[in-house]
């Protein structure tokens, strides 16, 4: 099934959560791509911080603030290491992805009144490029940034396989798009979209490609400076670090003119009642105390993945997607909503089963130990695309094995049962 | 009931009402209709209500969702209709306490033996998520009926 | 020294770090006013969250997102009643102080672009008045407010001990004062503003007022019914919670009216590729998956405060300033920046030493074992109001002993030695 | 040294520049001025150079800040008046390098002896918060040496 260097029975070991019951039965977590559980060496990270180091960082010449600063910077190396970022200055912690990319939207509407900032401002005319699959934190941003400057919102859309439609992209991104905005894998259709003809066209039209690799990033290699991207956005709790870390990624030399988003302690170069200055990116970005613990947290868990080998990690997924929708396809009345085949595809796989809807599916598998989600996973749109109210949705990670995968079909055969 | 648990939410009485609703059928001839919806799941139910003499004389429903709200609304039909509103909504009140117990709620024996079919809901208070669902048709029905004594006071 | 009940030696072992030595000498930490330290409690609550609980909120019918959306929103529940807050609504998590403070300023900028927001409405000849004794993060969202609308910023002066000029009050907040933000507890100065006063004025002519309890919520019982203010901000990290997550209050006819900050998963009602509908407050404004475990941590925090008591906290701080006051004034050379009477002032202490930088105090306190920060403290017209590039500040919490305001004194008079 | 610890950041060599600052003028005849602040902490130095054959015939500045900031200043003009500006930009280079070391550099003898008292500093590539204030003096030489060759090519 797996790359032989990959163990899975070791790498559950290293999950304590993972030895829990639900309803009397053996956990079976098939909802990574909602959140991920958490490697003991991520717990540990945070212990330690909290009981050995704590302190604010940057603003203190004490031991204490010392150390807590250099093992914060020390999660930013490891960060940009991990998405081969070209200087630690390109990552920027915020609290989750969708703080990323509103930091984003937010940057350019306040270019409007910026001075020198005149490269990012839009409007009236300017258009702003999204896909019909985008997660909701990837989409509304770029709403609300049209209704604040007065540029119009378009999408790209998808077809009956869960694919973009190749032939609207010349059309949607063109001399009047700014920017284009689009998931990396899909976590509604576990989607994964050709990064490279986007960014192509979106760069011929002199438009900001901008990322959402919030379900990437976590399952298989990124490299920012290969993808050719300009911005990028994903987000800790999803790939086994804690809850409360995110981070912006973005090419120095446009960071380095982006406005300032949140404004406050640590972001400034100097504070006068008449007027300020800002800092150099990444505190540019960075405004308060920032999520410390967090972020050290995210840094044990970047090891971790990269222990292991985010390739290893991607063999072993793609091994897994294999395998659930072959097995899947078996069960009478499920239909995949999505790409039925493990090409160009992640390890989400939504799905509607006949007759049952997707709450009662769900939750009749949790009575069962196993973990799905049900809804329209945050990306409504897609839903509305396939005139469905909801999917099940099940998603896997490093720690899936499969026998969980079994697991599932045997317990959506139950649900057809129970509701026959 | 194919070997699910005692504890199951989903009770052969849930079921059922889910495979053969009560009441689903929209009136042709009534005081008041609401549309509610529940924007995080989208289940979304149609009701309309004919009330006579201060009572719920007809009522009637088409919905689409998970089978905890169709099959509460199901149940809910089936208790109020012939009722009168007063009684209707003291029921509805008893049904939302119910759901909003978190679990921990001990239904004496005279509440119980009033919400009828309605008690299998009970399991559904423990699941948060679930309760929205369970209570749709009798937010809706409130709705109505409120509604209706708007219309005329 | 402090109140009966108030047992400061059982409450430092509820701190691990507490028994860390630095550079061989026992951690004296008065730094508490830049981030406190976090009890057991608070740690295993995180640990137990991740290990046993962890999933996402909110968006899963499953056991353990059942588990873990009770356990946050049980937080909202503890945080409402520490301030008294009327209902669970009224409770926004963001990720720190200065998020909440930028949510509330560009929620009103927004408001020029949202239908319905009128009332939030500001734009040119319209006022907002902050005090120079604002930390940054207080003052520059503010500023760029005014950038962004084009309304006017002004500020409260203060007088040479730190307190605002009383007579200023009625002539900066006037009919063109929309709104009034400001600090409870200085973190500077440890100046404590009048409250009442000042609502009291804004509120005559018709001003929002926002209240940055940052400082004061850890060290004294907040009523925000009492005080009668409309919005308040504060951080978790500094109250004995984790890093990571913050508050926003705000009565809820109010939140109920403001247009949404940050957009994406959760804040939405319904999303549709045409325009997008928002949930009722706090979901509104909590965009993408929350700081879970954070606001778990947070939510221990509070329960460890209230199990001892606001009002013992503030006794024994109280006490702690009355102590430190007297002893800093036999420091020769040393001079105290802010109130010197512990009156109306909180356990934060600024100071001059006569010929040493406040750089070089505090590193030469580092090398005996007591954390104390020097700096502007991101309050840098405070430090240009008195004509001095930074001072050097002793902050004290729950945990703080006499015993470590001798071990200051005596420390300080050793830097006077070597500099002497 | 009043009884401070061997490892202490705060070397008499420190204090002594601190307390008696040299070439602490500002000259009267010059080539480029700069002026230098950090940010965070407020340090700041006003320095002149005077350029005479492709050497630092004479350089002075004013200063405000730690004992850090000032004696470093004090110390780097002892080194580099009477220089040719490619020695002074190699000392300059070396004393970064230690500086950026996070404490974990091992001067070789002979870099030793070119930075003289600088050396006193190494202490203070152990505190990042600090290496800011041990370099404005440092850059605000490299910064002033390089507006001369700028006006004279
Ligand atoms: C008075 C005051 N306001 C606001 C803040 C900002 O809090 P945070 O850094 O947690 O956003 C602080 C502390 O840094 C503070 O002391
Ligand atoms: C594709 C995608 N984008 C953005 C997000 C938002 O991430 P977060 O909730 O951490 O802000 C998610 C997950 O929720 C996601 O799946």
């Amino acid at each position: 099934m797996t790359s032989s260097a990959f163990d899975v029975e070791a790498i559950r070991k290293d999950f304590p959560i993972l030895t829990r019951e639900v309803h009397g039965r053996p956990l079976v977590y098939l909802d990574s791509a909602n959140t991920s559980h958490k490697p003991r060496a991520v717990l540990d990270a945070i212990e330690d911080f909290y009981a050995a180091h704590n302190s604010n960082v940057a603003r203190a010449v004490h031991t204490l603030g010392s150390e807590a600063t250099t093992l914060f910077e020390a999660s930013r190396d490891k960060v940009a290491a991990f998405i081969n970022a070209a200087s630690r200055e390109e990552i920027v912690f915020t609290k989750n992805s969708s703080e990323a990319l509103n930091l984003i939207a937010y940057s350019i509407s306040n270019a409007t009144t910026t001075p020198g900032a005149e490269r990012f401002r839009i409007g009236p005319g300017d258009e702003i490029v999204v896909t019909e699959m985008e997660h909701h934190s990837n989409l509304v941003p770029w709403q609300l940034l049209a209704q604040r400057t007065g540029a119009t919102f378009r999408w790209l859309p998808i077809d009956d396989d869960g694919r973009l439609v190749e032939s609207s992209i010349d059309e949607i991104i063109n001399e009047r798009t700014k920017i284009v905005s689009f998931v990396h894998q899909s976590n509604a259709l576990g989607t994964v979209n050709p990064v490279a003809r986007l960014v192509e066209r979106a760069h011929a039209v002199g438009a900001l490609v901008v990322l959402d690799a919030s379900q990437s990033v976590p399952h298989m290699p990124v490299d920012v400076q290969a993808l050719g991207i300009d911005l990028m956005a994903f987000t800790g709790h999803k790939m086994y670090g804690p809850t409360g870390v995110g981070v912006l990624w973005g090419r120095y030399d446009l960071l380095a003119e982006m406005p300032p988003f949140l404004a406050g302690g640590e972001m400034i170069e100097t504070v006068d009642m008449a007027g300020t200055t800002y800092a150099l990116p990444p505190h540019r970005f960075e405004a308060g105390t920032p999520m410390i613990a967090e972020a050290i947290g995210l840094g044990a868990a970047v090891d971790y993945l990269t222990a292991i080998g985010m390739d290893a990690v991607h063999d072993h997924e793609q091994a897994l997607t294999a395998y659930a929708l072959e097995a899947m396809a078996t069960v009478p009345g499920l239909r995949i909503i999505g790409p039925d085949q493990p090409v160009d595809r992640g390890a989400t796989i939504s799905f509607a089963l006949k007759g049952v809807h997707p709450h009662d599916v769900s939750q009749l598998l949790d009575e069962q130990g196993i973990a799905v989600r049900a809804g329209h996973h945050c990306a409504r749109p897609v839903c509305v695309r396939y005139g469905i109210a909801a999917t099940t949705r099940a998603s896997f990670g490093i720690y899936t094995t499969t026998a969980e995968i079994d697991a599932l079909v045997a317990g959506v055969a139950r649900v057809s049962e129970v509701f026959a | 009931m194919s070997g699910l648990s005692m504890e199951s939410m989903y009770q052969e009485i849930i079921l059922d009402h889910y495979k053969h609703p009560h009441h689903r059928v929209l009136l042709e001839d009534f005081d008041a209709e609401v549309h509610h919806v529940n924007p995080t799941c989208g289940d979304e139910v149609t009701l309309r209500v004919q009330v006579r003499d201060g009572a719920i004389a007809a009522l009637g429903w088409q919905g689409e969702g998970c089978s905890i709200s169709q099959a509460s609304t199901s149940v809910m039909s089936d208790l109020v209709v012939g009722k009168d509103i007063a009684s209707a909504l003291a029921l509805q009140e008893l049904f939302l306490g119910l759901m909003q117990s978190k679990g921990s709620a001990h239904l004496g024996d005279e509440d119980a033996d009033a919400l009828e079919d309605a008690v299998a809901f009970e399991g559904v208070a423990k699941y948060p998520a679930r309760v929205k669902c369970a209570l749709l048709g009798w937010m809706a029905m409130k709705g109505a009926v409120a509604q209706t004594e708007g219309a005329r006071p």
